[in-house]
């Protein structure tokens, strides 16, 4: 019966109520056009977030997806100045994202080297490239159809957000409905007893890595289509840390095997309305990472409150909470 | 003895002129240089004004890049300090923190031309720490200018609601912020709205501005004060055209539509000029305590040129 | 703290006991009201079938897990664990039926986690390391203290954690299937100490499926069914088989299970599965032949390299001389996915590390090598991978959460969907390594026939490893000894053989 | 006879290697002078590496460490800036410290939180206040004795060095010799089954956060110290990270219960190292982060091979080692 209730809607309960004090606080937050502009702040840490679940899910960690934002987004800008149409520019960048992702993927895999060091590494080249390629200085788009990507929209729905929402639907369908997703769960839950099982762990590991750097592609590509420029200082603030902590506020556990695509989803939302919030209720600059901090940590700490109780008992316990913690934590 | 309090030794040159160091003397002067970090083009173009006058005026200069970690840029001028420099060209990371740097360099009888970031002057005395010069663009003049830029465009009692794209956590950036606000507020209707968090970073500075205007929907002016802020904040803009926008240059962005100003620094020159001051010091002038440059004015219809930037 | 200080406060103090405790998860009730008491130097045998309460009670009782009513008295003193330590200090010690000791520790780290001994503030190795020592050398257990604990083998590991018990100034132990991993002798010593134990003073429950270890030790039998105390009578006073009928619901049948098909004549064809002096890193020499329609049982002491030829049959461990052929055909393992495209399946004997993935549910995990076959165009057909899995799971009497997390099922029952799990992939030669390990006597007697058909009616080849010497007899036709990392020269014929032979051969090949 | 050689050797040997491949790069790496400055400028690194490996064995993770730097530093500033002398100024700043990793273990372990997000709320905690209280600016030290910390010295070896040299020796003592040592490593083995042997879990857990919180206030002291001014994004740069991943390259595990406090020593002076020697020998700044990646790397990559292999096989391995690769790697 507990099972039934979705794991994720503790978090979703969080963000409601986190945008509905924030309404509450300012008019401006609840526009449309906030709504909008939200979601479409929010877009790059969503796509590191959900490709960021699929290696942590396996028990990795990815630290190389913010550099990868602006190893992409300069290989787009730097494939449109020699004359490149912008669709190939951009299947550029998505090429050398996944083949970061791959690289990251076979090292941990055929290595056997801890993930972290891995992707640090990899975090280090792919932001030395950049730098190295246009010696630091910017790469300006050429071909003005690339802003599709980032300044577009459909139904007044923003590109950017449009993207995030395919690329969360597609990676749920291939975590629920697929072989794949079972393997990436199991890979995650225990690689011995994976192993036992034949699945292919190596290119379950591979396949994760390579996702995640494919998700870094299209922050790349949405950053430089929205400025119109490549930079080589792009993804690199808090983009790795915010995704990650998206992901695990979306309940993602950072030893592998639990978590979800909609969760992950949800922890980025979370966090970008709080961005978001910050601003536009007009929260002063330097107390913006505590206010963010106390957030996500209230956040958490009523979605773990509501998994270990179901929704039903909570007002029970609340009364008689003492008689019943030790032994159910197990 | 062996136990060394760190507490330094008073090597009485602060007080005592400008010590000469062996290597001012050599064919080459080695001169160290130590700026912040290359992944902001201002550096880069000033990196490679020093290196060009460098090798113009016969020093041999050496550039070290601290990646913007204090720490680091005091132990990476030690390492050069221990190369016996003739003088040491600094750009701190930070304002404060960088009189330690300032420190050691005095302490090892090395003079100290300053760039672009002050010394906190306080963090100077209460370390007994001197530079021989202060080199660089005038912040407070340059947010003024900007200032005057938009009285004069949008007039002198124009209703005014202003909001800031800046970097709160640095020094130069809140002098720009100063400079522009004293000198908007001889305009009684202008109100300084909002101040958002742009990071010095045109992604974010394009998030932070659309969620400024998001949340005061009532701007008509946003002052920018940092390249990379103004780039961010014109693309934040595409196509609202209630809200102008100043602020110091966007690298090579032509100023047109609601791009409305901006001025300008020449990194560039700074490090040429640092150098040509070192050369005219050891010709035997009197470096002056503080060079403070003029920033190059930019309006509607012009684009700044490479190596002119916020 | 010394054992004769033990003893004496043992003797002196009453009995432990609870009183109508019951216990749910998720609402689910799983202990309806249990009462039972164990008096020091009483040994009380629990049994139970899988999935009846005997973990969950143990558990209450040594404070890992709170009850939602009733009471727990130690000397007739009202007793509140709020946690394990509590238990500890009211002399309670616990042998978990998981095995729970910390495998990056060492040994003597282990001995005495949570009651190091110290010298001036500082950690008095050289101390914990002899007693430790003495510790395992009084339970005839080889082991250095300075080895992490992950280094030792199963058994090794559970005789290990009995001991630690001991030495922790308990006067009640509550072991929870201690000899799931023992081989015969080493079953018979344990038992040995469980009753010198009990004439020191301890109050002992002792949790079994194997009547024969529980009535050779147990002075009181207790059954538990459903959550309810059935049976709780002395040994005397209650027979085997009225144990059985309360547990598994009916009489067993005493045939045993190879005896109800006929097994194909041996013929002299070639072998499914032959090992010519095959080495590894852990094995000397194995030669052996296994043949389609037939189970093979592998009998050895433990660490002799029975589960390392089995693990190098399936690629876990390269080859490093001699070969092995496949129908006639040479064969090099590779990898366990390889081994499973050759129709070779294997169960594990070590549930915990590479048998279940704990936080999947039990459909899952039962389905877990096949859910490639159940595709369209790429896609999971749902339904019908919950229908194998369910199909699977009842064959093998699955009880309990199907849909929580494995994890959560009873010891028992998650042996059993490993089993399941084998059955789901359809091999053709399965390995299985001690197969019924904590299954209950019902469902045992009806895996061992299961077993049985499969290799009689379905013709598959099986090789089974079990340390249980009636086991093998049972549904063995064809047994091989395992001493020192090889093979005995000859195979011998099931049928000739008794349990006791088995472990008479065993020791004079070790 | 594995177990005979300790598990550092390996990086160790790393360290080795470096340092002599820099020596013959370059004269002035191999001075005197230049290996106390590498130890200097470590010295942070390595103290957040210390209080991390803690962490680490328990399986959690402290990200609060940065910003504590830059709280507990400024709380060291502000204190003498009150009047109050140096001594008196790091005990605060240490007390600030241990406060914090003390909030950070409690609402791990009492309230169940993910690691990750308790201390990514404390991160932003931390990163505030010290903003908050001074307006962004920097609070210049008044005691010239507080020097001392940062710039003091003793028989020539700088006293951060030594702070370092002490705090890993009775850090070592801790986990090698006294019952809490070895609650921490079971703790991180496996927490249920350390609750089943009674030890005690919460104070372990908030024991580990406080001792990383010492430690990043050890940090915060010497970063003011050197600079004689406490300033609010001290530690905000590289510092977390490479502490981390200093951890994790001298062999801890971040999953918990591997690893030691000499491992994560030799990791934080592998880091040091290359990154000092990056810049004696005059490696191109925008090729720094990619030469440091590439190094650890292949650091990590010696050190695991050497792991798996004992050093008496290694040469016959290499030779034949196509046959051996499946099973080791298990
Ligand atoms: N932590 C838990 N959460 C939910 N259900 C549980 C938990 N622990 C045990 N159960 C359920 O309680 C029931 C009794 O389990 P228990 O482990 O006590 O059985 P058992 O008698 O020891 O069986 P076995 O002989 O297989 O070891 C089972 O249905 C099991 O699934
Ligand atoms: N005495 C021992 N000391 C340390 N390790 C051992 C010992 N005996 C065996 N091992 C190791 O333990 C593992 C399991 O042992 P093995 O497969 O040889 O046992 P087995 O005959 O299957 O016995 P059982 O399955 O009954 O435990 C192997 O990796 C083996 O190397
Ligand atoms: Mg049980
Ligand atoms: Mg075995």
């Amino acid at each position: 019966m507990r099972r039934r209730t979705p794991e994720e809607l503790g978090i979703a309960a969080v963000v409601v109520i986190v945008a509905l004090v924030l309404s509450a606080i300012s008019p401006t937050f609840r526009t449309l056009e906030n709504a909008q502009i939200l979601l479409l702040n929010g877009a790059v840490i969503a796509f590191l977030a959900l490709g960021q679940t699929f290696v942590l899910l396996t028990g990795g960690i990815d630290l190389s997806t913010g550099s990868n934002v602006a190893l992409t987004g300069m290989i787009a800008a730097l494939t449109m100045s020699v004359g490149a149409p912008w669709w190939l520019a951009a299947l550029a960048a998505i090429a050398v994202g996944i083949l970061v992702g791959t690289v990251n993927g076979s090292l941990v895999h055929f290595l056997k080297l801890p993930p972290f060091i891995v992707t640090f590494a990899t975090f280090g080249v792919a932001a030395s490239i950049p730098l190295i390629l246009t010696g630091a200085s910017s790469v300006s788009v050429k071909d003005p159809f690339f802003a599709i990507i980032g300044r577009g929209s459909i139904f007044g729905i923003p590109m950017p957000v449009l993207l995030v929402a395919v690329a969360a639907i597609v990676f749920t369908i291939v975590l629920r409905l697929t072989p794949t997703g079972v393997h990436i769960y199991a890979v995650g839950g225990n690689q011995e007893t994976s192993r036992l099982a034949g699945i292919p762990i190596g290119r379950t590991i591979v396949l994760v890595y390579a996702i995640s750097g494919m998700c870094a592609a299209f922050g790349g590509l949405i950053v430089t289509s929205r400025l119109m420029v490549g930079y080589p200082s792009a993804g690199s603030g808090n983009e790795l840390f915010y995704s990650i902590a998206a992901a695990v506020v979306g309940g993602v556990s950072l030893f592998g095997g639990i978590g979800s695509i909609p969760g992950a989803l949800l922890g980025a939302v979370l966090i970008a309305t709080v961005s978001n919030g910050m601003n536009v209720v007009g929260v002063q600059s330097y107390w913006q990472p505590l206010v963010i901090g106390v957030i996500i940590l209230g956040g958490i700490i009523i979605d773990t409150y509501r998994r270990r109780v179901p929704l039903g008992e909570l007002l029970s316990r609340l009364v008689k909470r003492r008689q019943a913690a030790p032994a159910d934590q197990a | 003895g062996a136990v060394d309090t760190g507490t330094g030794t008073d090597t009485g040159t602060a007080d005592g002129g400008i010590p000469r160091p062996a290597a001012c003397d050599s064919d080459t002067p080695y001169i160290a240089v130590a700026l912040p970090n290359l992944t902001n083009p201002y550096y880069v173009a000033m990196k490679e004004g020093f290196e060009t006058a460098g090798a113009d005026n016969g020093f041999e200069v050496e550039v070290q890049i601290a990646n913007d970690d204090d720490a680091a840029q005091l132990s990476q001028v030690q390492a050069m300090l221990q190369k016996k420099p003739c003088a040491l060209a600094l750009n701190g990371v930070k304002s404060e923190p960088a009189a330690a740097i300032v420190k050691a360099a005095n302490d090892a009888g090395v003079p100290v031309f300053t760039v672009n970031v002050t010394v906190d002057p306080d963090a100077l005395e209460a370390q007994g720490a001197s530079i021989v010069q202060y080199l660089g663009a005038d912040n407070y003049a340059g947010g003024a200018q900007m200032a005057e830029q938009v009285l004069a465009d949008l007039g002198a009692d124009a209703d005014l609601k202003i909001g800031f794209v800046t970097e709160p956590d640095e020094v130069p950036t809140r002098v720009r912020d100063q400079g522009f606000e004293e000198t908007v507020a001889s305009d009684a209707n202008a109100t300084v709205v909002a101040k958002v968090d742009g990071n010095v970073k045109p992604d974010d500075s394009l998030a932070a501005t659309t969620e400024l205007l998001s949340g005061n929907p009532d701007i008509n002016v946003i002052f920018a004060s940092t390249g990379p802020a103004t780039y961010g904040a014109l693309q934040a803009l595409a196509g609202n055209t209630n809200v102008s926008v100043y602020g110091f240059c966007a690298s090579e962005e032509p100023l047109q539509g609601n791009y409305k100003g901006c001025v300008a620094q020449e990194p560039g020159r700074y490090g040429q000029l640092v150098i040509e001051e070192i050369a005219g010091w050891l010709g035997g002038a009197t470096p002056e305590a503080e060079v403070l440059l003029p920033l190059k004015l930019f309006v509607t219809g012009e684009t700044p040129a490479p190596g002119e930037v916020g | 703290m010394e054992r004769t200080a033990t003893v004496d406060s043992a003797m002196n103090s009453g009995a432990l006991e609870v009183r109508d405790i019951e216990k749910r998860f998720s609402g689910v009730p799983v202990l309806r009201g249990v009462s039972v008491a164990v008096r020091p130097g009483e040994v009380v045998g629990l049994v139970g079938h899988n999935g009846a309460g005997k973990s969950t009670l143990l558990r209450i009782i040594s404070g890992a897990h709170r009850q939602d009513a009733g009471q727990l008295l130690v000397g007739g003193e009202e007793q509140s664990f709020s946690s394990p330590a509590d238990a500890h200090e009211a002399g309670i010690a616990t042998v978990y039926q998981e095995l729970s000791l910390l495998p990056n520790l060492t040994v003597a780290q282990n001995a005495f986690l949570g009651v190091e001994l110290r010298k001036g503030g500082i950690l008095d190795r050289a101390r914990m390391r002899r007693e430790t020592r003495e510790l395992t050398e009084s339970f005839g257990l080889d082991v250095d203290p300075d080895r992490k604990v992950r280094d030792y083998p199963v058994a090794t590991r559970q005789l290990l954690e009995v001991a630690i018990a001991t030495r922790r100034g308990a006067r009640f132990l509550l072991l929870d299937e201690p000899t799931t991993s023992l081989e015969g002798a080493q079953v018979e010593r344990f038992l040995g100490t469980v009753r010198e134990l009990a004439a020191q003073g301890f109050g002992i429950v002792l949790v079994d499926h194997k009547l024969e270890e529980l009535y050779a030790v147990a002075s009181r039998i207790v059954a538990l069914v459903d959550g309810r105390i059935r049976i709780d009578a002395a040994v005397s006073e209650v027979s085997r088989d009225d144990v059985i009928q309360a547990i598994a619901g009916h009489a067993m049948e005493h045939t045993p299970a190879r005896e109800r098909i006929a097994p194909p004549a041996s013929d002299e064809s070639a072998p499914a599965l032959r090992a010519v002096g095959v080495r590894t890193r852990a094995l000397r020499s194995v030669s052996l032949d296994a043949r389609a329609g037939r189970v093979l049982g592998l009998y050895g002491l433990v660490g002799s390299g029975r589960t390392e030829f089995l693990r190098t049959l399936i690629g876990l461990d390269p080859v490093l001389d001699g070969s092995i052929e496949l129908g006639g055909a040479a064969f090099r393992p590779r990898t366990p996915a390889h081994a499973a495209a050759q129709g070779i399946v294997y169960v594990t004997e070590e549930r915990k590390t590479d048998g279940i993935v704990p936080l999947l549910d039990a459909g899952a995990n039962v389905t877990l090598p096949v859910v490639g076959r159940f595709t369209r165009a790429g896609f999971l057909q749902r339904a019908r991978l919950r229908q194998e899995a369910v199909e699977r799971m009842d064959q093998l009497s699955v009880l309990g959460d199907r849909l929580g997390p494995v994890v959560r099922l009873s010891g028992g029952n998650q042996q059993k969907v490993l089993l399941a799990r084998a059955l789901a992939q359809k091999p053709r030669i399965l390995l299985l390594d001690e197969p019924t390990k904590g299954v209950d006597l019902g469902v045992k007697a009806q895996i061992h026939r299961m077993i049985v058909s499969l290799a009689h009616d379905e013709g598959l080849t099986v090789i089974v490893v079990s340390s249980e010497e009636d086991e093998i007899c049972e549904i063995a036709d064809d047994i091989v000894i395992f001493a020192h990392g090889s093979t005995s020269p000859d195979v011998l014929d099931a049928s000739d053989v008794t349990p006791n032979d088995l472990r008479t051969l065993a020791w004079s090949a070790a």
